[in-house]
């Protein structure tokens, strides 16, 4: 009884108790979904285009950020070196194309997951190789990334909002923002609807499929490139980033593999779910739960609804 | 060179790999150093590596070696992953080493027991299992100067100190933060035996290793808990998103201590708000010694370093100076009672077992007040040296404490119990056999 | 060009249905297992213990992964911990029965990862493909987890590691720092022989028709009666047993002692590469995902610095170590787009061509 | 050992029992069935054929009853033949692939009360033409599928016709009734009629006795000393005399095991599976099966197909010599052919099922030299035979070490051969058929009063005493002079030459032998482009002074080869022309099958052949022709004659007499 | 074969009632209140244009989805939710619109494959593919081998489904429904896409099928000719409704079946 009581009750009296922390946990928990909402997003975006489950992304936001971070060491001016990292991605995005993609088509999926593999160990080798294994710290005020710390006292005590993670919270809104308008008005982004559903139909538009390879893993590169430089200034720029991406994994099995607005509420609800999860039961086993609850509650509610919150339900045909 | 003849090398080369070389073992000595300079944990291990190997080149740039007999160097590649460092242990063993040094606790617990199979010493400086620190009954396992046992003493001490006195813990809480893994929750234990006895409460958070990054939830139940004090056994990128997190969340920097394995970079991660983060160091920071100096003069400005200038003194760095004046003392130690010049991982073991730096030697050796003294004897492994509190003020660590002692007699306790235990579950573990020289 | 098929034909139904049908083969499976028991007694210690004996254990967790990837198309990024299952089981079984010989505790550890296995197959009825890789990363994050969280597990150790008592057969150490390579590596050698023996029967009969049949079409077997939660968990535990035996030598034959870091999920992936680029569905084809992801970067570390040398390039070990990432990403790549199923098919087409030598087809 | 049976032994059945006796478990027949191949001792062979037999006489036949065969090589039709010779009836194996017409002629004709056949197929051929066949009483099938609803008061599965026999022979009476039919069996009995499928006519059917058919069996068992550890592959049709031989009369002699192939689609693959030790094929089935390796090589890379060729080449340079054990080959060439017989001779006999070929036979039709000596110099020991169903098979045969491409060997032991004077073959030997059946008309023309019978074909014996097949005896012309003119004799030594891709010879009742040649575009236009010779079109090459240099020369040679050749050398060319278009089935000019018209080619090109024959050097000649597409249009060319200088033909060389 | 605690069924009794069966997928109704009958041993072809339902009615009769109304009663026992492979077990097989082969597999292996639910020996013995693993292989593949002898596909025995012509992939996915030995066997499209000799060849086998081992067929088939020829009675759908049933005659010169063929509705 006495468990079922600490599993059941306790905790929840405590987030009566203390509202500024259910609040405070709350919050952490949206940022870090926000983040993982981020990764996630250039999964679907390539995942949505070519059918690509791109394991290489988490690396791809290391990369991103290691360019900018890089450049910038080596005196080149921030904004500058912003575009560059960019222009960076987007020849990333060719040689990916050309390399990987083009000789790969219409294989498997899980031969295309296991190049993109390859390329994530091409990618740590080529990194480190260049920028070194140690961590770095991202250029939060070169960037003009807002710093410091609001704390509002309310409810009983302080909930501390950082600028950095509202900062973080509205770029990501942006980027969303920007990437619907790209997908409902401009032309591409018609046609990279269309490859979503068939690849004939991008062709009825004009674009050739070997570009619109190009155009989404730019567009992951990018979002890449923003996550990188959020998690970088949250928690510095380091190789073991990478293993966060797995993150997205959960994230995308709730938002389903190939829905936007999916992969946000997806983020949300993983970041939300782990941190009240880790805040208020993982005591009771000795912490570190925040290690795989994002995983069980994927899989918990996967075994309800396995489509995903935003998927098609599924009917089987034979 | 011809296609074909570089063809033939590395056939050679495929062939010859791990088995013994005995070219090195006629005038040279081997030693291998396991380093990390790649993977997650690189942002400590880069540093020690430098460190470690800048200070045996430079014997060797400086005084043609050790004895006379120059160092042969090799550094392999471990990405502090146990299976990597397990096939470097193989890779080396064939080339007769005097001593290996694994700088990660994983690869440390496989090599113990074959340390006394191969006969191949194992300096695991201030990391590995504590319990090594028991010559007699782990005669091949070195791990000076101070065990994490010794290193949570001393800061439960300091922290007792500046609280007025051990009994005024009483009623506080300790939180814990450490890596959820073996190194991380060593000293557990004695820290919750602490606790019990001084009466305060401690308040676990682990940090898995694939959520190092991550850490906002610890720092939120560390709000939650508001613990007195903070203590973290952290590694490679876990230490500077700590102080990160810390800063964020607004936790008072002064109440965070940490063993001595935070770097320059981890404080700095943590911005103008890291000041006041303290953690326990055993030597000192800085190259304003002699020996630094003929790094800087023979190693690193004649480019045979891959470290910066600015790196030779930082915590780390000096980290692996001093791992390195252990080998070197070590096999110069083995060559005085040998009287051989070109010693064995068997006449290494006894030279560690003879290691004093004294301050006479430590002067001698352009290293006067660098680190305290050591002494090691045949059945004290560690030393059990005191180790003072350094602090962040923002640019550089500030020594801010004299030698705290370690409690002694209730690392001890632990110890023992640890080696029994040891002993017993590894069924059939040797009695020593190895013989103890007299102290020299 | 080697075969001679002509004449050997088959005149009953169980040698028609022999795994090696020909007498090539069979003749070649002999000489590579002599050669391979006889490389115990040529190879140097750094062969037997560095590459040949981890060559080895990872080809049976690849056999494992095999079963479940590969024949029955069930993702699983899950390897790393079911091989940890069996070996915290292992050293937990021979702790607790000392007096039983650790090579039955060996086998038996497997059941255990079995189990756990199967428990976490359980979703794979309703989900499929990445949807079940998240599933089974659930059992990887959670039974690591596990490892740490409950000391129990180590029987309370202090270094909260598994290690390696001392364990003997017939007087000869067989575990422990005082069992030499040769001991350990014949050892291993035979157990993945025995086991791989095994895993072709399975994979050959009903039930491998059964795997298959869900891996090639589920739905279609369903309509044909097979039963297709049993035939998943019955991969599910088959594949968990395979990499728990795995896990158990990998800690106790090979490390000799180790933490619940190497359970975790670069294990997953390192097997995972080694079933696809060895090839899906193919036994033969772990050995050489195995041999190519293991042994390559070893040799790599050899190979480089003594081919960069003579030009003059002294590199670091961390650059020899960036540039084996970088090699084996490549290579990865590189096989996908050369051969996307894996190395077996190059094997079989190999074969293939030599069987119709000197026609190309 | 030899295949010297017991005295007694004189009829199938009776080889049967001893095979029983003296080597019951050693696998006498193998069947492709059911993935598998399903096998059968002598001993299971003689209890299925005895219950067999017995359940035939249980059907109602008796001796002198004729029984047809109908089907493809199976184990249960070749035990048919056997349990209606236990029974002293006749079995009548027919063409499998013959339409029901054809099937209701020769059942008919044959007067046959039961047959015994493979499928649904062929029972419904015969229900087919039932009403042709009042006499038909039972049909027996092997396969029962799709026959379960079939009437089947007339039908019965051979099984249950055994089985109906297994029954009775627990009774004694029935027992010691079957064990009298097997003795009252004689040799001298008509053992079977094989009807031939005659090029023109209805098919006759060739009456053999036991007797010859074993003897003419022995003659082959001993010449290649077949034993029981040799294995055959029946594939061929069992209404033809070479399986009948080969695939029952030997094996049974012999001991020799019989495989047959699964289905007609199978062959290839079961041939390879097999790897039969004693082989036969028709000219044809070589052919294809090297046709399809030069098809196959070229598809391999370019070093294995440089390597193919290499070794073949130095194969055809002395693999022959190796394989005849003929001295005055190199150490080095021999390792070298060693080096090849690793790479690709025993590979290759691998891929065509040969590996374990102990002696190939091909008969039937001249063989092609290259292609008779591609497979003796990779080291099968193929071999030509000439015989005839009338002779029980065997008339002339390649002894080892005397094998040469062009000819098809010495007379067979025990046979004798004579030429008459128009050159055809006239042989005795123990093997010669009784007569036609219900033909004696025809049986006389075709035997002598001496037992000589007239083979139809023309030949002669060489140098060697080998005696060379020219061509059918009727083809042969007379030319004016009385001197032999085989037109396809002479064709195919044109032929010969890459570059001569057809040839059509005249000269019957002529002065000399004048030649159109076709020239093929492929080897010749290669050559134009090595030796700088330009042209436009086909008319053009074919027209170019220098082509006609070239086909000059291979005719000259011909032409010496002829005149060495004794009877021969008054056929040598003397002009000749190079046709300015290619021979084309489309133009009616080939058959279908790439023969040529002959007769057609006469009438359509008369200008030309006239110009032959009248001395002059040019002739203007056109001819419709029809394009691919269908069109059609004319072809107008003038095409310029050569005359041949003429060897004098070698007197010296006289006509061997025939042997024995 | 069959267990015996099923009712034995002769010729003509009914084996498979579809009474007031509807299905529907969220808004769209795929079948609707369509009841008909399936009797022992005959063969009933179900017709109708594209999209009448057809492939949803034999999705239903074998378990692949459950009737949102009405019930579906085999051999007499009202059926409850079943899964797919219970009514495989049952003896229901069927073949499939777009081939459905394991595309890896031998033909030999395919139909083995479809022996699975008559193998009964234990995993201890499939392990060491002995003792009775090994026996019971060896039954089974005789059993097999009567089927590719039956449906002439020795020569393709051991080649890869995938590599075969789509006419013989269809003969052999048959010949892995027969290795079933169903009582009741739903062919889907059996001849589509196939050449007028691949028809015949079919046509033979489906009826060999049911005149020599009795098995009750039910077929969907586009092609009139052989709907007629070969079934003997036909149930017309259109719209997921049943619009006619009889035998081929009847059907033929019902108004609504040939308006819907003609194109009154399209």
């Amino acid at each position: 009884m006495d468990i079922l009581y600490k599993v059941f009750i306790e905790p929840f009296l405590f987030m009566g108790e203390a509202p500024d922390l259910l609040i405070q946990t709350l919050w952490e928990g949206l940022v870090s979904g926000v983040l993982y909402a981020l990764i996630a997003l250039g999964f679907v975006l390539i995942f949505k285009a070519s059918g690509v489950f791109n394991f290489a992304q988490g690396i791809m936001v290391v990369f991103a950020a290691l360019i900018l971070v890089g450049l910038y060491e080596k005196g080149v001016p921030a904004f500058l070196a912003l575009i560059l990292a960019a222009l960076a991605m987007l020849v990333l995005a060719m040689v990916v194309e050309r390399v990987v993609l083009r000789p790969l088509v219409n294989q498997p999926d899980i031969i295309l997951f296991m190049a993109t593999f390859g390329l994530t160990y091409l990618l740590i080798g080529f990194g480190e190789l260049i920028f070194g294994g140690n961590p770095r710290e991202m250029i939060t005020d070169a960037l003009f990334l807002p710093q410091g710390t609001t704390e509002i006292d309310a409810l009983g005590g302080s909930i501390r909002l950082q600028h950095l993670d509202i900062a973080a919270a509205i770029i990501a809104s942006i980027m969303i923002g920007l990437l619907a308008v790209f997908f409902s008005k401009t032309r591409i982004g018609r046609a990279l609807r269309a490859v979503a559903d068939s690849h004939k139909a991008a062709l009825s538009v004009g674009i050739s499929l070997n570009q619109i390879w190009v155009i989404v893993w730019f567009a992951a590169g990018l979002v890449a490139l923003v996550a990188g430089i959020m998690w970088g200034a949250r928690s510095g720029v380091s190789f073991s980033l990478q293993i966060i991406a797995l993150k997205a994994l959960p994230v995308l099995i709730l938002g389903g593999f190939t829905s936007i607005p999916g992969a946000i509420i997806g983020g949300l609800i993983i970041g939300v779910g782990e941190k009240l999860g880790e805040f208020y039961w993982g005591p009771l086993v000795g912490g570190g739960v925040e290690t795989w609850l994002a995983y069980v509650i994927a899989l918990l509610f996967l075994l309800y609804r396995p489509q995903g919150l935003f998927g098609e339900k599924i009917i089987e045909r034979i | 060179m011809s296609f074909r003849k570089l063809s033939l090398k590395l056939v050679a080369a495929t062939l010859l790999a791990g088995t013994a070389l005995p070219a090195f073992a006629q005038d040279s000595i081997y030693v291998p150093l396991f380093t990390y300079r790649t993977g997650p944990f690189a942002g400590s291990g880069t540093f020690i590596a430098d460190g470690m190997h800048d200070y045996l080149r430079m014997l060797n740039e400086r005084d043609g070696g050790i004895g006379g007999v120059k160092l042969v160097i090799e550094e392999c590649e471990t990405g502090y992953d146990t299976k990597k460092g397990v096939e470097c242990y193989e890779a080396v063993k064939g080339k007769s080493p005097v001593v290996v040094n694994p700088w990660s606790t994983g690869i440390t617990l496989p090599l113990i027991p074959r340390a006394s199979v191969d006969k191949i010493p194992i300096l695991s400086m201030a990391y590995g299992l504590s319990a090594s620190a028991r010559g007699d009954v782990f005669p091949w396992v070195f791990n000076p100067p101070a065990t994490y046992w010794d290193g949570m003493s001393m800061i439960i001490k300091y922290i007792g100190e500046k609280e007025g006195g051990l009994d005024k813990l009483k009623g506080k809480k300790i939180g814990f933060i450490h890596l959820d893994a073996a190194f991380g929750k060593e000293p557990i234990p004695l820290l919750q035996e602490m606790a019990k006895e001084m009466g305060f409460e401690v308040a676990l958070y682990p940090v898995a290793a694939q959520d190092m990054q991550n850490q906002s939830s610890q720092w939120l139940s560390a709000r939650r808990d508001k613990p007195d004090y903070m203590i973290m056994w952290g590694w490679g990128t876990m230490n500077g998103a700590a102080v990160k997190e810390a800063v964020r969340s607004g936790y008072p920097m002064d109440k965070f201590y940490s063993v001595w394995w935070p770097s320059e970079d981890d404080a700095r991660s943590g911005g103008a708000g890291a000041k006041g983060f303290k953690e326990l160091n055993w030597h000192a920071v800085g190259a304003n010694f002699p020996a630094l100096q003929d790094i800087q003069k023979h190693v690193v400005d004649k480019g045979l370093s891959k470290a910066s200038k600015d790196k030779v003194g930082e915590v780390l760095y000096n980290r692996g100076v001093y791992n390195s004046l252990l080998i070197a003392e070590g096999i110069a130690q083995a060559q005085k009672i040998t009287g051989k010049k070109v010693v064995t991982g068997e006449d290494v073991r006894r030279g560690l077992e003879n290691i004093k730096l004294d301050t006479a030697r430590l002067k001698e050796l352009g290293l006067e007040g660098f680190t305290d003294q050591l002494v090691l004897s045949c059945n004290d492994h560690n030393g059990h040296r005191a180790a003072f509190m350094q602090e962040w003020d923002g640019t550089k660590w500030v020594k801010i404490s004299n030698p705290i002692e370690p409690m002694t007699d209730r690392v001890k306790t632990q110890l023992d119990a640890a080696a029994k235990d040891y002993a017993e579950k590894n069924a059939g573990w040797p009695k020593r056999t190895e013989a103890c020289d007299k102290a020299s | 060009m080697l075969y001679r098929e002509a004449g050997q034909f088959k005149t009953t139904y169980v040698s028609d249905a022999s795994i090696f049908p020909l007498r090539e083969d069979r003749t070649g499976l002999i000489l590579i297992i002599i050669a391979a028991y006889a490389l115990a007694f040529l190879g140097n210690s750094f062969l037997l213990q560095a590459v040949m004996i981890p060559f080895l254990v990872f080809s049976l967790a690849s056999i494992g992964l095999n079963i479940l990837t590969g024949y029955t198309g069930l993702l699983s990024l899950g390897t790393g911990a079911f091989m940890g299952v069996g070996a915290y089981a292992c050293y937990k079984l021979m702790t607790a029965f000392p007096g039983v010989n650790v090579i039955v505790w060996i086998f038996v550890s497997g059941f255990f990862s079995a189990a756990i296995g199967a428990l976490f197959g359980l979703p794979s009825l309703r989900i499929k493909g990445f949807y079940l890789a998240v599933a089974t990363l659930a059992a990887q994050f959670f039974l690591q987890w596990c490892f740490i969280r409950i000391p129990w597990l180590v029987n309370y150790n202090v270094s909260g590691a598994l290690d390696a008592p001392l364990r003997t057969l017939f007087g000869i150490p067989i575990m422990g720092p005082n069992a030499t390579p040769q001991t350990r590596y014949l050892l291993v050698l035979t157990i993945v022989i025995v086991l791989t023996w095994l895993a072709s029967n399975l994979v050959h009969g009903r039930i491998g028709r059964m795997w298959i049949a869900i891996r090639d079409m589920d739905l279609a077997a369903e309509l044909m009666g097979i039963r297709p939660l049993q035939t998943k968990l019955l991969a599910f535990a088959v594949s968990s047993y395979y990499c728990g035996v795995a896990g158990a030598l990998m800690v106790f034959m090979w490390y000799g002692g180790a933490e619940y870091d190497v359970f975790n999920i670069n294990q997953s992936f390192f097997v995972l590469f080694m079933v696809i680029i060895g090839g899906l569905g193919s036994l033969i084809g772990s050995f050489f995902g195995a041999a190519l992801i293991f042994i390559m970067p070893i040799v790599l570390g050899i190979v480089l610095p003594a081919l960069l040398s003579p030009f003059g390039i002294s590199v670091g070990a961390d650059t020899i170590e960036h540039l084996r990432f970088m090699i084996v990403g490549a290579l990865i790549i590189f096989f996908l787009i050369v051969e996307p199923h894996g190395l077996a098919r190059l094997w079989q087409i190999g074969k293939q061509k030599l069987l119709v030598w000197p026609f190309p087809y | 050992m030899t295949a010297a049976a017991d005295s007694r032994d004189d009829t199938f059945p009776k080889l049967l029992a001893r095979n029983a006796r003296i080597r019951p478990q050693r696998t006498a027949f193998r069947h492709k069935d059911l993935g598998i191949w399903q096998s059968w001792t002598w001993a299971q062979v003689h209890d299925i054929v005895r219950a067999y037999a017995s359940g035939l006489q249980a059907l109602g036949v008796q001796r002198g009853s004729k029984i047809a065969v109908i089907g493809y090589n199976r184990p249960y039709l070749y035990w048919t033949i056997a349990a209606a010779q236990w029974l002293g009836a006749i079995p009548i194996p027919v063409y499998a692939d013959s339409v029901a017409e054809e099937i209701a002629y020769v059942l008919s004709h044959a007067e046959v009360t039961h047959a015994a056949v493979q499928d649904q197929e062929q029972v419904d051929k015969l229900l087919s033409v039932s009403d042709q066949l009042p006499k038909l009483e039972h049909v027996l099938y092997d396969e029962e599928k799709g026959l379960r609803d079939y009437d089947h008061s007339r039908l019965h599965s051979i099984a249950s016709v055994v089985e109906e026999g297994r029954v009775r022979l627990e009774n004694a009476d029935d027992a010691a009734g079957i064990e009298n039919e097997l003795q009252n069996g004689k040799g001298s009995d008509l053992a079977i009629i094989l009807y031939t499928s005659g090029t023109t006519g209805r098919p006759k059917g060739v009456m053999l006795t036991s007797d010859a058919v074993i003897a003419a069996a022995r003659i082959g068992c001993d010449f290649d000393n077949l034993n029981e550890t040799d294995e055959i592959m029946a594939y061929l049709p069992i209404a033809w005399v070479g399986d009948h031989i080969f695939s029952y009369a030997q094996a049974f002699l012999a001991g020799l095991c019989v495989n047959c192939p699964e289905s007609p689609e199978t062959v290839a693959e079961d041939r390879r599976e097999v790897g039969a030790s004693y082989i036969f094929a028709p000219p044809r089935v070589f052919e294809s099966i090297l046709t399809l390796t030069m098809v196959r090589i070229e598809d391999a890379g370019a070093l294995k197909r440089r390597m193919f060729h290499f070794f073949i080449k130095h194969a055809n340079k002395v693999g022959e010599k190796i394989l005849n054990k003929e001295p005055g080959v190199s150490v080095w060439d021999r390792l070298l052919w060693q080096i090849g017989n690793v790479l690709v001779y025993a590979p290759l006999r691998n891929r065509f099922g040969m590996t374990r070929v102990k002696v190939g036979y091909t008969a039937g039709e001249a063989i092609g030299p290259e292609i008779f000596r591609f497979y003796r110099s990779i080291g099968v020991n193929l071999k030509q035979l000439y015989g005839q169903t009338e002779a029980s098979v065997y008339i002339t045969m390649q002894p080892d070490g005397e094998i040469r491409a062009d000819t098809v060997g010495r007379p067979a032991p025990e046979v004798e051969i004579r030429i008459a004077d128009n050159g055809e073959v006239l042989y005795r030997s123990p093997g010669v058929f009784i007569g036609y059946y219900k033909d004696d008309e025809k049986t006389a023309e075709t035997k002598t009063a001496d037992g000589f019978v007239h083979s139809g074909d023309a030949g002669f014996f060489d140098a060697n005493g080998h005696l060379k097949i020219i061509d059918r005896a009727k083809d042969v012309g007379k030319m004016r002079d009385g001197a032999l003119f085989p037109p396809k004799y002479v064709e195919n030594k044109l032929k010969f030459y890459p570059n001569i891709k057809e040839a059509v010879c005249f000269g019957d009742g002529k002065d000399y032998v004048s030649a159109f040649i076709n020239i093929d575009l492929v080897a010749v236009s290669n050559w134009a482009e090595r030796n700088g010779v330009i042209y436009a079109s086909y008319q053009e090459l074919a027209g170019h002074p220098r082509v006609y240099e070239m086909i000059e020369k291979h005719v000259d040679e011909v032409n010496r080869s002829l005149a060495s050749e004794p009877r021969m050398g008054g056929a040598q060319i003397k002009r000749f022309l190079i046709l300015h278009k290619e021979l084309d089935a489309d133009d009616g000019e080939l058959t279908r099958t790439q023969k040529v018209r002959r007769g057609f080619i006469a009438e359509r090109y008369a200008p030309l052949i006239s110009a032959l024959y009248d001395g002059s050097t040019e002739a203007d000649i056109s001819t419709e022709v029809t394009f691919e597409d269908g069109r059609k249009g004319v072809i107008s060319a003038r095409v310029k004659i050569k005359d041949m200088k003429l060897y004098p033909v070698d007197k010296a060389t006289l006509i061997p007499e025939a042997a024995e | 074969m069959r267990a015996p605690d099923h009712p034995v069924l002769s010729k003509g009794d009914v084996l498979l009632a579809v009474e007031n069966v509807s299905l529907g997928f969220g808004g769209v109704k795929a079948l609707t209140d369509v009841s008909f009958d399936i009797r022992k041993s005959e063969i009933r072809a179900i017709i109708g244009p594209n999209g009448a339902g057809k492939t949803s009615m034999l999705n239903c009769i074998n378990g692949f989805y459950y009737p949102t109304e009405g019930s579906i009663t085999f051999r007499g026992i009202k059926r409850p939710k079943m899964r797919p492979y219970e009514a495989a077990r049952g003896g229901i097989a069927r073949t499939f619109q777009n081939v459905a082969l394991f595309k890896s597999m031998s033909t030999l292996d395919n139909i083995m494959a479809g022996r699975s639910i008559k193998m009964r020996s234990n995993f201890f013995w499939q392990l060491f593919r002995h003792g009775p693993a090994m026996k019971e292989e060896v039954e089974h593949r005789k059993f097999v081998e009567e089927i590719i002898d039956f449906l002439e596909i020795q020569h393709i025995r051991k080649t890869p489904v995938g590599r075969l012509p789509y006419g013989l992939q269809k003969r052999v996915e048959l010949g892995r429904a027969l290795a079933m030995e169903p009582d009741l066997l739903l062919l889907d499209e059996p001849m589509a896409g196939m050449n007028l000799e691949e028809k015949e060849d079919m046509s033979r086998f489906i009826l060999e099928v049911n005149q020599q081992y009795g098995t009750t067929i039910a077929l969907i088939e586009h092609d009139m000719g052989v709907v007629m020829d070969l079934s003997d009675r036909v149930v017309v759908l259109e719209y997921g409704r049943k619009i006619a049933d009889g035998t081929p005659d009847e059907v033929k010169r019902d108004q609504r079946v040939i308006d819907a063929y003609l194109g009154v509705a399209h």
